[in-house]
């Protein structure tokens, strides 16, 4: 479908987004861009002139920018697998007949709308506190000795707090996926001989692979830049500094715009590999 | 003048609160109206100083501590205080809070409260240890003490002492500590010192200390746990801000309000004591069009007459201590128990010459350079590190020196 | 055609899921209740659940010390704001990239999505500065804006897979019906999209409510939304816990209670076309 | 091999009762189809003999052997969905295979049948491709190929056809009853295409609202419907019902007449009309003639030289032993 | 009124010419329609016409105004769509009301409009319902008026029926017939369903891979296909295409006989063959012939009562003067 007329129109319609997201993209970047190659020092009279690719290796030569990789590729990693699995599992829990199903699903939406800097405070304080914290009395209880979240398991509270939040999503979405599948697809499996376990993973897990990928897609985009959780709980210690607290210590606490820049520029690398990664697989899965 | 709208970015503390629910008198008193944004300190501090380095003009009156008067102040950002009135009487503040919050002689913040750090402890829980705490302890003393108060199984712990990451948590005791063991951040030539054995002694002995008898998840706690902590009657002893001695004391909060004393912060006997010196100050930010009005927030906010309306309305011991002479001298304050122990501490702390050996910069629990805020909270966090057992002090020191001297030149010492 | 089930079976599904549903939501459910008790009970050990004295005074503190009814009515002009701003840019957009598909389609599309993956922290100076040219530090128009922009994406591609769903042939028939492309998109297309519409409105409001970098670092008095009011909060001297859940339960009380009513249109359209 | 009976069997869905208890045999070898209109449950009854409903009342046996309380996949049965419900991920090829590997079929006697289902069913070129990739016709064929490997007792269609357009729809009716002829095997197919049920069944089952109203081979109920439901259920065009006929009523309250059994004419004959619509179809040409006193309008087929236009006068005749009487309550007249 | 005519129209989807420069003349009044396999481009051709698509060349005139490039809603036409495109969020009346809404028609003259097409199409009693609420048919129906109200210069119609069930197929198919009956506009009408072709048609026109191969009012498609593709095409079941037929073949590469015009007997007969499949309807039984070394299968129509089952062998007599003759390229021979 398409005449002259309509595509014409479409380009004009398609524009405003386009030229609004490109000036979003854009502007800020290439800001970002002259800043990294600059001496930028707000606290010391602030642009010091151009010094190259300075900022660049002192970023990644120093000797937080690895470990910073890391910690947030683990917990990106570590949230996406958590939110996938038990996603499924609870969305085939909810997919089956119950009482009060409608309130079962209000209860699991619910941490969906708690702001990122709440549920961090609430679990910070009145969770993983090792003194006053529920998990705290709980382990009491059982006479175990407290755990200290969020110095002695820091990275898994971290994930723990993260997945707590996109949990919902994910379960939401597996929910409506698995409510699309053809009835008839299981019971033929039924009749060919499949056990549970085998119509879950030659049946049910496949059908759910596309879902999957819009969740690991989104939350990617969103857990890439995941700042609240941390800035609240650990503030970077105790191996929780991810690329995104890295520069923000740049930016902010050490106020070196220039270095910060840099890192911004290597986060947007990063991000954009890891996107491009997952373009290849959502697009694909996303035609079929 | 007719009347402004003023914005003022103010940290979440109890005496900043109490401030906002004073702001009517303000108001009537002048005409101007005041907005309020009260965020918490990690949170404050990263918006003013985005603010005031960009020159966003969004704040009228900024909360700032001494760690940055004088550095916004050489560059110029701050609005002297050198006209204020002859009833505000600025001569009547006190000269450890003056000279802190000076650059080059002229005031550019005006003290809100100030306060230094000290021991609070458990007068019942020492007594049961059959020892007697000394005015002016030291850290062997301190060690034997907490050791003898500790009953994990009660969960009583001897010493609580913060060992949250951050420049202004665990990094503004340890490095008031350290001065105490003779240690200190920077060489004349601004090389880092964390190779130092005094800083290995400071550490090693924080760390021994804490691990004897030290609260669990000392890594994560800073002011506001510590507090909560010790008003459970967790802790034998508190090395920690003076200001908490209202909180401690006060029986709505605290269960331990009638067994607390207080002593000096300890030392070993080198000259410094393991003591801070901090204010919260006002100051306004270079630029704004409200200058006339700011200043007369200033004024009333850091008066005389200010304490008298909060002695007024909530009683003497909520007034914001540390930074008035004249405060110290009313009769109405000195039966507040922790009034003089808050003013020796206070006098005993020099931000002009913190350590033992000689240093090229100014602050008793931090360097006054800009880069510290970054290179302190880094530290922290391996301090941390090493306090929840994640690694030894050695690593932890390497390490600091090993980021501090990055940093450094990163910034062009 | 759903098979019959056992009682027995139902019985045991409605057991393990409402263990489950409720573990989830024990952290939100233990903050209501904190908010209820004063500062000692909050942290009595052991824990007391229900049965303790219910006390209103921390929402009296919470809402003396701070002008909350601003702080929600800058979210919502923000959130909503955004949102709408951002559905009514998209809507032209999506049209276009779901009814006159080009082979770029995808390909900006999926560059549109990969504006979101920009690190906030890293390009904030810039932002800053910007915004201090431009005036609009702290004023709603401001966040709106920014809001939107961030939700963009997000915004474009839900609807684009709301329309892909809608068949062509409809806008064909109002074509030849004699409509132009604008009654088509006001009279056709919108209205036969409006549950897309309205899930996409409400996942981005979501998102734009509590969304905490921007909002916390753009704004002073004036256009604070709750993300702030929220910091206030996060740990002052002293006891808190109560305190905090009370105002924890103010911050997200209004979208919690939203998000329930509206779960339904929510959840289908939470989909991002990831079920056909 | 393939012998069902159902004893009593009923079936309610909480208080509603869509089956009643029903008698049914069905011997082996037999292509028995199912027939009736939407809703009568033929989907149910399939669904209980398949075991993927459990009766609410009676017995089902397969062989003999009582089958009510065996899961589906023990009873030995195949069935082809409406869907076809193939598995969208898998190739053809593992479609196909499926049901072995879920048997632990050896590989290589899987492979072995794999060929043989895909070279009757001529779906050897497509064995690597996805469903997606496969017209209807083909992917109906895939579902039957993965119910052929089995070797069922008996296969069960719930109207495997309907998703096809009609071009497909007749080929694939010979192809299935190709492999009927072919098998032998007890075949029970659903449909509410009554072409279908009576080119392609041994015995056809006409349901209404789970009952069974008659029971027989098509050309019995062609020739001889129990009562007016089945008569117009079967046969198209549709019989024509008529009152008031006349003496050719012979006390009957309605009687039919197919439309093939009614010659018309342009000069004469017993009834006469205004011709509605003519479909002129090359081979036949049928007139919907109105006006006729009788029925709104009754249909008769003529061959494809009458040349009859819309608004011209014909006159009908029907064949006098071909019709069919009934009463008062709408039962066959013997 | 409705005069439609394409001069060397042609359409290319980029590198693929799906319509070669094609010439096409639609006369007032009459219904036409395009039939042909899937893809042959007849969506397309009609598209062309509503001006749904450019045209890659040539001129289309209705009326003899060019309207080449005129948008669809100038050209006086009124599309019903395959999937009846109706307006899920509008009632029925909104719905029939929309193209005047458009155009800025008086309110009452909206009203009275569609209370005649309502009346016209028996959707009166459903006006205020959403086409959701509808059955398959009525919503059929309330495309057709919305389509009417416009009065257009002729009616396009995509597969209309394409997604009924066969009863209901039957009935729209006479409605639509009737209403051309009665509007008597111009009509063009597009289906891959040769028996809707038949039975509708004033004028079919026969494509093949957008090409016309034959334009001719439905009797005359039948009696002379102009080549093979639209002798197997026109006539349900297929003409049986056969070489090798000894004397019958008079100098013809393949000759075709239709089904209906070939008698079976049990005892002599032309050509001796084995049964297949035997389908009975009651009305007809079609036997598909098998082993008669002329094709692989020929079908024919015999009479209800000729009995005759699998693996019977049976004798076939075609008529010979309906035997179509058809050279080495598929054209036939006068
Ligand atoms: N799971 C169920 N719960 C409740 N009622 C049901 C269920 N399944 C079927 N029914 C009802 O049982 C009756 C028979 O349904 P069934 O599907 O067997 O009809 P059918 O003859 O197959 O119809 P169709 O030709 O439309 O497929 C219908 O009235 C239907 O509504
Ligand atoms: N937008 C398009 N882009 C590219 N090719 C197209 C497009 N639309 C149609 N085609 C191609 O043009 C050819 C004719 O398509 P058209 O839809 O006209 O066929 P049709 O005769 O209507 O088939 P059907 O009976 O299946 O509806 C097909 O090969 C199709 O793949
Ligand atoms: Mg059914
Ligand atoms: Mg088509």
């Amino acid at each position: 479908m398409a005449t002259q007329h309509s595509r014409s129109a479409a380009r004009i319609m398609m524009a405003p987004a386009v030229i609004l997201l490109l000036g979003w993209m854009l502007i800020p970047l290439t800001m970002t861009l002259v800043f990294s190659f600059k001496k930028y020092l707000p606290m010391r009279g602030g642009d010091l002139g151009w010094v190259g690719f300075e900022n660049y290796v002192r970023f990644v030569t120093s000797s937080a920018f690895w470990p910073a990789v890391g910690t947030t590729l683990v917990i990106v990693g570590g949230v996406l697998v958590i939110t996938v699995v038990f996603g499924v599992l609870l969305a085939m829990l909810l997919d089956q007949p119950m009482w009060g199903q409608g309130i079962v699903r209000l209860l699991v939406i619910a941490p969906f709308f708690v702001m990122p800097t709440v549920s961090a405070l609430v679990w910070k304080n009145m969770f993983m506190d090792p003194v006053n914290g529920l998990l705290a009395h709980l382990w009491k209880f059982f006479g175990a000795q407290p755990v200290e979240w969020l110095s002695d398991a820091s990275m898994t509270s971290i994930i723990m707090i993260v997945s707590w939040q996109w949990l919902p999503f994910a379960t939401l979405i597996l929910l409506t996926a698995i409510q699309s599948l053809d009835s008839e697809q299981l019971e033929a499996a039924e009749m060919d001989g499949a056990k549970p376990l085998s119509r879950f993973g030659y049946i049910i897990l496949p059908h759910l692979a596309r879902a999957i990928t819009i969740v690991v897609l989104i939350q990617t985009i969103f857990l890439l830049s995941i700042f609240a959780e941390i800035f609240v709980t650990t503030q970077g210690s105790f191996g929780t500094r991810t690329l995104t607290y890295l520069i923000f210590q740049r930016v902010l606490e050490s106020q070196n715009v220039g270095l910060g820049s840099a890192g911004g520029v290597y986060a947007i690398i990063l991000a954009n590999i890891v996107a491009i990664f997952l373009m290849r697989i959502v697009g694909k899965n996303l035609d079929a | 003048a007719y009347a402004e709208t003023l914005t003022i970015a103010t940290v979440n503390n109890g005496d900043m609160i109490r401030m906002q629910g004073l702001t009517d008198d303000f108001t009537e008193k002048t005409g101007h109206e005041v907005e309020w944004v009260t965020l918490e300190e990690n949170v404050l501090r990263q918006r003013v100083t985005q603010d005031i380095a960009t020159q966003g003009g969004q704040f009228d009156i900024m909360t700032i501590g001494m760690y940055e008067a004088p550095i916004w102040a050489s560059n110029d950002w701050l609005v002297a205080l050198d006209d204020l009135s002859e009833d505000y009487d600025a001569d009547d503040i006190l000269p450890a809070m003056r000279d802190g919050l000076s650059y080059e002689g002229t005031l550019y913040a005006a003290p809100f409260y100030g306060e230094s750090s000290m021991i609070m402890y458990r007068t019942d829980l020492m007594e049961a240890a059959g020892l007697e705490m000394p005015d002016a302890p030291t850290w062997d003393f301190v060690k034997e003490a907490a050791i003898a108060m500790t009953d994990k199984d009660n969960e009583i712990y001897g010493v609580c002492l913060r060992g949250k990451a951050g420049w202004g948590e665990n990094m503004a005791f340890l490095t008031a500590m350290s001065n105490s063991f003779g240690a200190r951040w920077f060489d004349e030539d601004w090389n880092a010192q964390f190779d130092s054995e005094a800083w290995a002694n400071t550490l090693t002995f924080y760390l021994d200390l804490m691990e004897q008898a030290g609260p669990p998840g000392a890594s994560t706690n800073g002011f506001n746990e510590n507090l909560a902590l010790f008003q459970q009657g967790k802790c034998g002893m508190w090395i920690d801000a003076t200001v908490a001695a209202s909180f401690v004391t006060n029986p709505d909060d605290s269960t331990v309000a009638d067994k607390v004393d207080f002593a000096l912060a300890p030392d070993m006997g080198k000259g410094p004591r393991g003591n801070w010196l901090w204010a919260w100050a006002l100051a306004i930010p270079a630029g704004t069009e409200k200058e006339g009005a700011a200043k007369e927030f200033i004024e009333w906010a850091t008066s005389k007459e200010y304490i008298e309306l909060v002695a007024e309305n909530e009683g003497w011991a909520n007034v914001p201590p540390g930074a008035r002479t004249s405060l110290y001298e009313n009769e109405n304050y000195k039966d507040i128990p922790f009034a003089q122990m808050t003013l020796d501490s206070i006098n005993s702390a020099n931000p002009l010459q913190p350590t033992v050996d000689p240093v090229p910069y100014q602050g008793v629990q931090f360097v006054a350079i800009p880069e510290f805020a970054g290179i302190g909270t880094q530290v922290g966090q391996e301090f941390s590190a090493a306090l929840a057992g994640q690694q030894t002090a050695e690593e932890a020191l390497e390490k600091a020196q090993a980021l501090t001297t990055d940093e450094m030149e990163a910034a062009g010492y | 055609m759903a098979r019959a089930v056992t009682t027995q079976r139902k019985t045991i599904n409605t057991i393990f899921a409402w263990a489950v549903g409720l573990l989830i939501f024990f952290p939100i459910l233990w903050t209501i209740l904190t908010s209820f008790k004063t500062e000692a009970t909050a942290i009595a050990d052991p824990p007391v659940f229900l049965f303790f004295d219910w006390t209103l005074e921390n929402y009296a503190v919470v809402q003396e010390r701070s002008n909350y009814m601003r702080f929600l009515w800058n979210s919502v002009i923000i959130a909503g704001g955004s949102t709408i701003l951002g559905v009514i840019i998209a809507v032209p957009a999506a049209w276009s990239m779901a009814f006159v598909p080009s082979k770029r389609t995808k390909d900006i599309l999926l560059w549109m999505l990969s504006t979101k993956m920009l690190p906030a922290v890293g390009v904030l100076y810039p932002i800053y500065l910007l915004f201090i040219k431009l005036g609009i530090l702290d004023t709603r128009v401001g966040l709106v804006v920014v809001m939107m922009l961030i939700n963009l994406p997000i915004i474009v591609w839900m609807l684009y897979t709301y329309f892909k769903e809608i068949p062509g042939e409809i806008l064909e028939a109002a074509r030849m019906d004699g409509a132009s492309l604008r009654e088509e998109i006001i009279h056709v297309l919108t209205p036969m999209a409006v549950p897309g519409i309205a899930s996409t409105i409400l996942l981005n409001f979501i998102l734009a409510w509590n969304e905490a970098f921007w909002t916390l670092n753009l704004t002073a008095a004036k256009a604070a939304p709750l993300t702030a009011f929220i910091a206030s909060y996060s740990s002052p001297e002293g006891l808190f816990y109560a305190k905090l859940s009370a105002a924890s339960v103010m911050a997200i009380a209004p979208i919690l209670v939203m998000g329930w009513f509206s779960q339904k249109q929510l959840v289908r359209g939470l989909t991002f076309g990831a079920v056909k | 091999m393939g012998r069902i009976t159902l004893d009593k069997v009923s079936k309610s869905f909480g208080e509603v009762e869509v089956i009643p208890p029903l008698d049914l045999t069905i011997d082996d070898g037999e292509f028995v189809v199912f027939v009736g209109p939407s809703g009568c449950g033929k989907s149910t009854l399939l669904r209980l003999i398949a075991g993927l409903e459990d009766v609410s009342g009676g017995e089902i046996r397969i062989d003999k052997q009582p089958a009510t309380h065996l899961p589906p996949a023990k009873r030995g049965l195949a069935m082809v969905f409406q869907s076809y419900a193939l598995y969208p991920h898998m190739s053809v090829k593992k479609n196909i295979a499926f049901p072995m590997k879920m048997a632990g079929i050896p590989e290589a006697e899987q492979e072995r049948k794999i060929a043989d289902a895909a070279a009757a069913l001529n779906l050897t070129d497509y064995l690597d491709r996805r469903p997606g990739q496969l017209s209807g016709g083909q992917r109906q064929r895939v579902a039957i190929g993965r119910a052929i490997v089995r070797e069922p007792a008996a296969f069960l269609f719930d109207e495997p056809l309907s998703n096809l357009d009609a071009a497909l729809r007749v080929g694939m009716r010979m192809e299935i009853s190709e492999l009927h002829k072919k098998l032998a095997t007890t075949m029970i197919y659903v449909t509410h295409d009554q072409v279908e049920a009576m080119t392609m069944a041994d015995k056809i089952v006409v349901l209404r609202a789970g009952v069974i109203e008659q029971v027989g081979s098509p050309l019995e109920l062609y020739r001889e419907p129990r009562n007016l439901f089945v008569a117009g259920f079967i046969g198209s065009p549709k019989m024509n019902l008529v009152t008031g006929a006349g003496d050719l009523m012979q006390g009957a309250a309605t009687i039919g007449v197919r439309p093939e059994h009614t010659a018309a004419s342009k000069t004469e004959g017993r009834w006469k009309g205004v011709v509605g619509v003519s479909e002129h179809l090359g081979s036949d040409t049928f007139l919907h003639v109105h006006e006729t006193g009788l029925a709104e309008t009754v249909t008769v087929r003529v061959g494809g030289e009458f040349d009859a236009n819309h608004g011209d006068t014909v006159y009908l005749t029907p064949e006098e032993d071909k019709i069919h009487r009934f009463d008062g309550e709408g039962l066959r007249i013997a």
